[in-house]
């Protein structure tokens, strides 16, 4: 029986039990549901083993949406527990465990997914490719993201959740002062994770490099398409400094190594150092694709191509560069000398200069346009403000000397919520009702969505604003409780109200999704935006071989031409097109993954051995397997594109 | 409508300053070093005010001028490339910004690194004030004293504290006195601190370190220097000493109310001197320092 | 491409041994420690050089330019954060 | 699929360039794994607790063994290349055997090296220069393993199938990977060999 106590929960709770019960219940109803209704074919065939870019850019969506409520509910027990001064909501253990997770899920099982749901679903399109570079891999990408973001939710029922905060400071996360299982959840769940955003990144710069449409040099690409390739870039980088990271985090609490320990010679601070090297990066990783797609949604509804297109690419080439130049400013205090912080000061504040410029061009953007405000163009307008505020807070905290001051309080929380939410959520939501009628093929509500959109930049503010007065006051991050005498009542509970509306925001999004698929019109056509880049130049649904006859680009808007002064796109007649096959390794060398890193966390040899051989087993069968794909016929394409070409004629 | 959001944003502003009734603690300074940083901060508000109102101002100038309801139906936006005197003007304008507040920012964090200024030419009172799951030790090798979670200091006097934790990375943050600094196990990090006002004041560790971090705060007074030697004497003739195994008592994790010692746990328990413990190799230096355990080196500060 | 014998690879073999042999020179005599980095630093970087232009054929493909932008890039942030780790952690603690 | 003659054989499709060029931003995604393993490692360096420091455990013999047997390995891969770009199946094969022989002997060599240092007392465990140092020894030598598995396997493949384009392009990727391993030994060998042993 002592065997299977550490799979029991350290700090039991009726929430975490009810829970349980949910979860259990919801995958029982699950299953009942795809048995009765007889879906378990009809998934594994066009789900679970698709190499499809769009199917995995729409289970990347899902999968995003589910961590974005689960991170939310974290966020709203945190708000909630902090309300009031000296509450009894939650304990410190549990608290510590929420916000813990509730960093973790945001940023890698959240916000990656989403900006990689977008990615899989446009890039492709845009520059007029039939699939990504390497297919397959695209969809391992996808199922080792999955598989890491299951792995690491389940901590919470078995075995605990890791309670040492996302960023998981050594020593704090070692096994003298973490003896749960949770950090090993964190270490193996975002090691899975990791790898699959690493594979997604080659898969990126290549598709971008090699796959463009003939002409689209690449001054000619989408700004969408530029901040994804740079954004891969920076994730190619990035990513192994990650892997290594947390390869010596396991070491030391697998294998009782002394990379990060107190004694033995070990440096609690190179954990720091490390996770910064990477983390930084990855801040811009997440706000770069951001920048694309403002670019396209503010072009569009500005009806004006982009202001200062090279000044913008030229800035994020830069960004892409300095990212990896200023990891120190997330420990100013850590003891280093006054000649690095200035060092790292300068670098960090510097940052500003190219954001600044992307800032202004989207201002000169809109000048002398004719701008409707849409709900995807209410995000972008909405990011603009609260962006700057998140933008200039972030060169003051780049201030060594302030930072002194700022660092570790709620000044800080505040501001970096003031660049994610609009850098990040606004930019995704923005994006997915943008292009949601090329995935969906219906569009979705826009009154729903503006009064979403109302309560999210309402509540959003409210929630935050609050928070850089309490930092100043001396508020930590990440204190449970406070008592009444400090004065961060009142503040606090504004801070809650605020998230209260941004949960009412987000409900309202799922609403709409929910009266859209019921009432909304099918019939749009294939550019309902009258939008400016070649994804619209498909059909709505867009087919499995995306184009029938490759596009031919000869400026940067060769649809917008297309469609204004008529130049040609399409040339040649229609040939018989290429398909990679399907494949169900991807999805079950995932699941091996799972239960790898299942076994590693427990600390179970046997299963990890054995596990091991099995994924290498997968790549052997890889390496041996003939897999030439299949041919689309000339006629079938002509049959399918018939009728598409009936609708847009109808639209235009 | 963006003109809501603005508002409201002030609303918000006003409303949390009047909540707060008297100034925020880090914005009301009662030191040297704290001061400094107060000033940096104002300043850096100052010039970021001119950014975001710049950004506002053009934000709403082209949506309430440019919206499409306020435009011809058949108002056809031009199309434009891009103006190279337009461009200069939104990078240079930045980089202008940047290196003014570049210039503050490291002569600001030279300052605050160093001995408070005008404090110069007399000696520091060094503290050396460690950290325990969840708690805060503060010992006086020269008044020969130690104290738990509280911290009493004379006023106009620069104080050195040299920081080092017994468990997890904690930080050691007086905000009305000066910024934080990482105390961790493997080395010293020194803080310069001084008090130009009595009073008293909160102290906290600022970095998440488990489950009793939330109550892991100390209590600063500062008094006048006659009124802390007195302190001292009396602390001297009265507090029982520390021994080691109350000292290996104290360090057990939990809370510990407000205590007083006579004698250090320096002296049993050398803090982890030099900047690289546990190592063999000699660099120039670090080796008389890395031997000096058993005796409190005062000197340390020099190899900074 | 047709010549049968592989001169460009015997050639950067040659060229690896005497690289490595002078790069043992910092073991066998007596150089200090500046000198001896000087020497690693010289021989480790173009033994890369020579390995990768002269083996692996990175510049023979019409995506020249986008490898070796990878690679200077790499190399580029790789230094940075070497450097920059023991600038932090070792030189200015 | 559409065949370019012009161009050898392991580019000759459209897929076969994506590969190649894929596999190049993969050794760029490496060159950071290793160099984090490498800041780490100077890092800890002198940072030995109470276990020995690394100029007291490097032995010069076997490291120049595995060198020269790392070094040779990637000559030999070089002219099986060379060797597939004239056709000549059976040449290419047998240098592509050599190599992996020479890894074989490489592996043996680190291996006692291993048991070696634990043997002196530098385990994993001991402190954290032999953690790093293990490390990032071990992270190279696995690379070299899955290698070997990887070059046994294309060996075969073409054994059977001939030379394609596919199975050309797989035997150049997996020579570039070699060629990489190489790369990073030298910077192993300079920088923590022969600059702990100064």
């Amino acid at each position: 029986m002592d065997y299977f106590d550490r799979f029991a929960i350290p700090h039991p709770s009726p929430a975490i039990y009810a829970s349980m019960v949910a979860i259990g219940l919801t995958v029982i109803a699950i299953l009942i549901g795809l048995t009765y209704f007889k879906k378990w074919s009809y998934l594994w065939r066009e789900w679970l083993t698709t190499v499809d870019h769009k199917r995995i850019g729409i289970m990347y969506i899902i999968a995003a949406l589910l961590m974005l409520f689960r991170g939310g509910v974290d966020a709203l027990m945190m708000r909630a527990q902090t309300a009031v001064p000296d509450n009894k909501l939650l304990d410190a253990q549990h608290y510590n465990e929420v916000f813990t997770t509730h960093g973790v899920v945001m940023i890698i099982f959240m916000a990656m997914p989403f900006i990689y749901a977008l990615m899989n679903f446009v890039v492709p399109l845009q520059i007029g490719a039939r699939d990504v570079a390497f297919p397959r891999l695209n969809a391992l990408s996808f199922w080792l993201f999955f598989m890491g973001a299951m792995l690491f939710n389940i901590s919470f029922v078995i075995g605990g959740s890791p309670d040492a905060g996302w960023t998981s400071y050594f020593p704090l996360a070692g096994n003298d002062f973490s003896q749960s299982v949770g950090t090993n959840y964190y270490l193996m769940s975002i090691q899975i994770a990791g790898i699959g955003t690493l594979i997604s990144g080659i898969n990126f710069v290549t598709t971008i490099f090699k796959m463009r449409a003939p002409g689209m040099k690449l001054m000619k690409m989408p700004m969408f398409t530029w901040t994804a390739l740079i954004t891969n870039a920076i994730v190619v980088f990035a990513f192994p400094v990650l892997t290594v990271t947390l390869l010596l985090g396991t070491m030391d609490r697998l294998f009782g190594t002394h990379i990060f320990s107190m004694t033995n010679g070990g440096m609690d601070m190179l954990w720091a150092n490390l996770f910064w090297v990477w983390g930084h990066p990855e801040v811009y990783i997440l706000i770069l694709p951001a920048f694309g797609i403002y670019s396209e949604i503010i072009s569009t509804f500005s009806r004006r191509n982009l202001y200062g297109y090279t000044s913008m690419v030229a800035s994020i080439v830069i960004i892409s560069f300095f990212s990896f130049l200023v990891w120190t400013h997330h420990f100013y205090t850590m003891g280093q000398g006054p000649l690095t912080n200035s060092i790292f000061s300068i670098t960090t504040m510097a940052i500003a200069i190219p954001t600044g410029i992307k800032i202004f061009n989207w201002l000169l953007t809109m000048r002398k346009g004719k701008i409707e405000f849409t709900v995807p163009m209410l995000y972008s307008v909405g990011f603009i403000p609260i962006f700057t505020i998140g933008g200039v807070t972030g060169v003051m905290l780049g201030m060594a000397s302030a930072d002194y001051q700022y660092h570790n309080t709620m000044f800080l929380v505040a501001h970096f919520h003031y660049t994610i939410i609009p850098g990040v959520v606004f930019a995704m939501l923005a994006g997915l009702t943008y292009w949601w009628p090329k995935m969906f093929g219906f569009m979705l509500n826009e009154r729903i969505g503006k009064w979403a959109f109302w309560f999210i930049a309402i509540g959003f503010n409210v929630t935050f604003f609050p928070m850089f007065f309490t930092g100043l006051d001396g508020q930590a991050r990440r204190m449970y409780t406070y008592s009444e005498a400090s004065g961060y009542g009142p503040l606090n509970m504004l801070s809650f109200v605020g998230a209260v509306g941004l949960a009412i925001g987000f409900a309202l999004i799922v609403y709409n999704v929910y009266y859209s698929t019921r009432h909304s019109s099918r019939n749009i056509g294939s550019d309902p935006w009258d939008a400016r880049t070649l994804e619209w130049a498909t059909q709505t649904p867009v087919q499995s071989y995306n184009f029938a006859r490759t596009p031919h680009v000869d400026s940067i808007e060769a649809f917008w031409d297309y469609k204004k002064k008529g130049q040609p796109l399409f040339k040649g007649s229609i040939e018989k097109i290429h398909m990679p096959n399907n494949s169900g390794v991807p999805f079950i060398m995932s699941c091996i993954f799972f239960v790898w890193g299942f076994s590693f966390i427990f600390s179970m040899w046997i299963p990890a051995i054995i596990t091991t051989i099995a994924i290498f087993a997968c790549m052997a069968h890889r390496s041996f397997e003939k897999d030439d794909g299949y041919y689309i016929p000339v006629e079938e394409i002509e049959a399918t594109e018939k009728d598409s070409e009936v609708l847009a004629d109808e639209n235009r | 409508m963006k003109r809501k959001l603005t508002l409201l944003s002030l609303v918000i502003g006003i409303l949390a300053v009047l909540a707060g009734c008297e100034p925020v603690m880090v914005l009301d300074p009662k030191g040297p070093q704290a001061e400094t940083i107060s000033n940096v901060i104002w300043i850096s508000i100052a010039t970021m005010a001119i950014v975001v109102i710049a950004v506002f101002a053009l934000l709403v100038y082209v949506i309430v001028k440019y919206r499409a309801s306020k435009q011809d139906e058949d108002y056809e936006p031009p199309h434009i490339e891009g103006n190279p005197i337009v461009e200069s003007i939104i990078v240079g304008i930045p980089i202008i910004i940047i290196i003014f507040l570049s210039i503050v920012t490291v002569r600001s964090t030279y300052e605050v690194e160093a001995t408070p200024k005008g404090y110069e030419d007399q000696k520091p009172l060094v503290v050396y004030a460690s950290s325990s799951d969840w708690k805060w030790h503060f010992s006086y090798p020269e008044e020969n004293i130690e104290t738990v979670n509280y911290l009493y200091i004379p006023t106009d006097r620069a104080l050195e504290f040299r920081l080092y934790s017994y468990g997890p990375i904690t930080s050691f943050w007086i905000p009305q006195l000066g910024g934080q600094k990482y105390a961790m196990s493997d080395m010293i990090t020194t803080l310069h601190l001084a008090a130009d006002v009595p009073g008293e004041y909160m102290g906290r560790n600022a970095n998440f370190s488990g489950k009793g971090f939330a109550e892991n705060i100390f209590h600063v007074e500062a008094m006048p220097a006659d009124e802390f030697d007195k302190w001292v004497e009396e602390v001297r003739a009265t507090a029982e000493p520390l021994t080691e195994d109350k000292f290996a008592e104290l360090l057990e994790p939990g809370h510990l109310g407000q205590m007083t010692f006579s004698g250090t746990h320096l002296e049993f328990l050398p803090p982890p001197e030099g900047h690289n413990h546990g190592t063999k190799h000699s660099h120039e230096g670090e080796h008389d320092t890395d031997d000096a355990h058993g005796d409190v080196d005062t000197d340390h500060s020099a190899h900074k | 491409m047709s010549e049968l014998f592989p001169r460009k690879q015997v050639m950067g073999f040659v060229f690896s041994l005497v690289l490595t042999a002078a790069a043992l020179t910092v073991y066998f005599l007596d150089v200090s420690f500046a000198v001896g980095m000087t020497i690693l630093l010289a021989t480790a970087f173009i033994q890369a050089a020579v390995q990768l232009v002269g083996f692996m054929h990175a510049g023979e493909s019409e995506d020249k330019v986008a490898i070796y932008a990878n690679i200077y890039y790499g190399i580029a942030i790789a230094l940075v954060t070497i450097f920059g780790t023991l600038l932090i952690l070792v030189w200015d603690m | 699929m559409k065949t370019d003659n012009s161009l050898p054989l392991e580019y000759g499709t459209e897929q076969n360039k994506l590969n190649i060029l894929g596999f190049w931003i993969f050794l760029g995604a490496e060159v950071m794994l290793f160099a984090t393993l490498f800041a780490t490692y100077f890092t800890l360096e002198h940072r030995t607790g109470s276990g020995p420091a690394g100029a007291e455990i490097f032995e010069i013999t076997p490291v120049l063994i595995e060198t020269i047997l790392l070094l040779t390995s990637s000559f030999t891969i070089g002219l099986g290349v060379h060797a597939m770009r004239l056709g000549r199946k059976n040449a290419m094969m047998t240098f592509f055997a050599v190599t992996l022989l020479l890894g074989l002997a490489f592996l043996g060599v680190e291996i006692y090296e291993f048991t070696h240092y634990v043997h002196v007392g530098a385990g994993l465990q001991v402190s954290a220069f032999t953690g790093i140092l293990l490390t990032t020894l071990g992270t190279h030598g696995a690379h070299v393993t899955v290698g070997l598995f990887w070059g046994l396997f294309i060996i075969m493949q073409v054994k059977k199938r001939g030379l394609t384009p596919e199975t050309a392009n797989k035997s150049f990727i997996f020579s570039l990977y070699w060629h990489f391993l190489d790369v990073v030994w030298i910077f192993i060998f300079s920088f923590i060999y022969l600059k702990g042993m100064m």
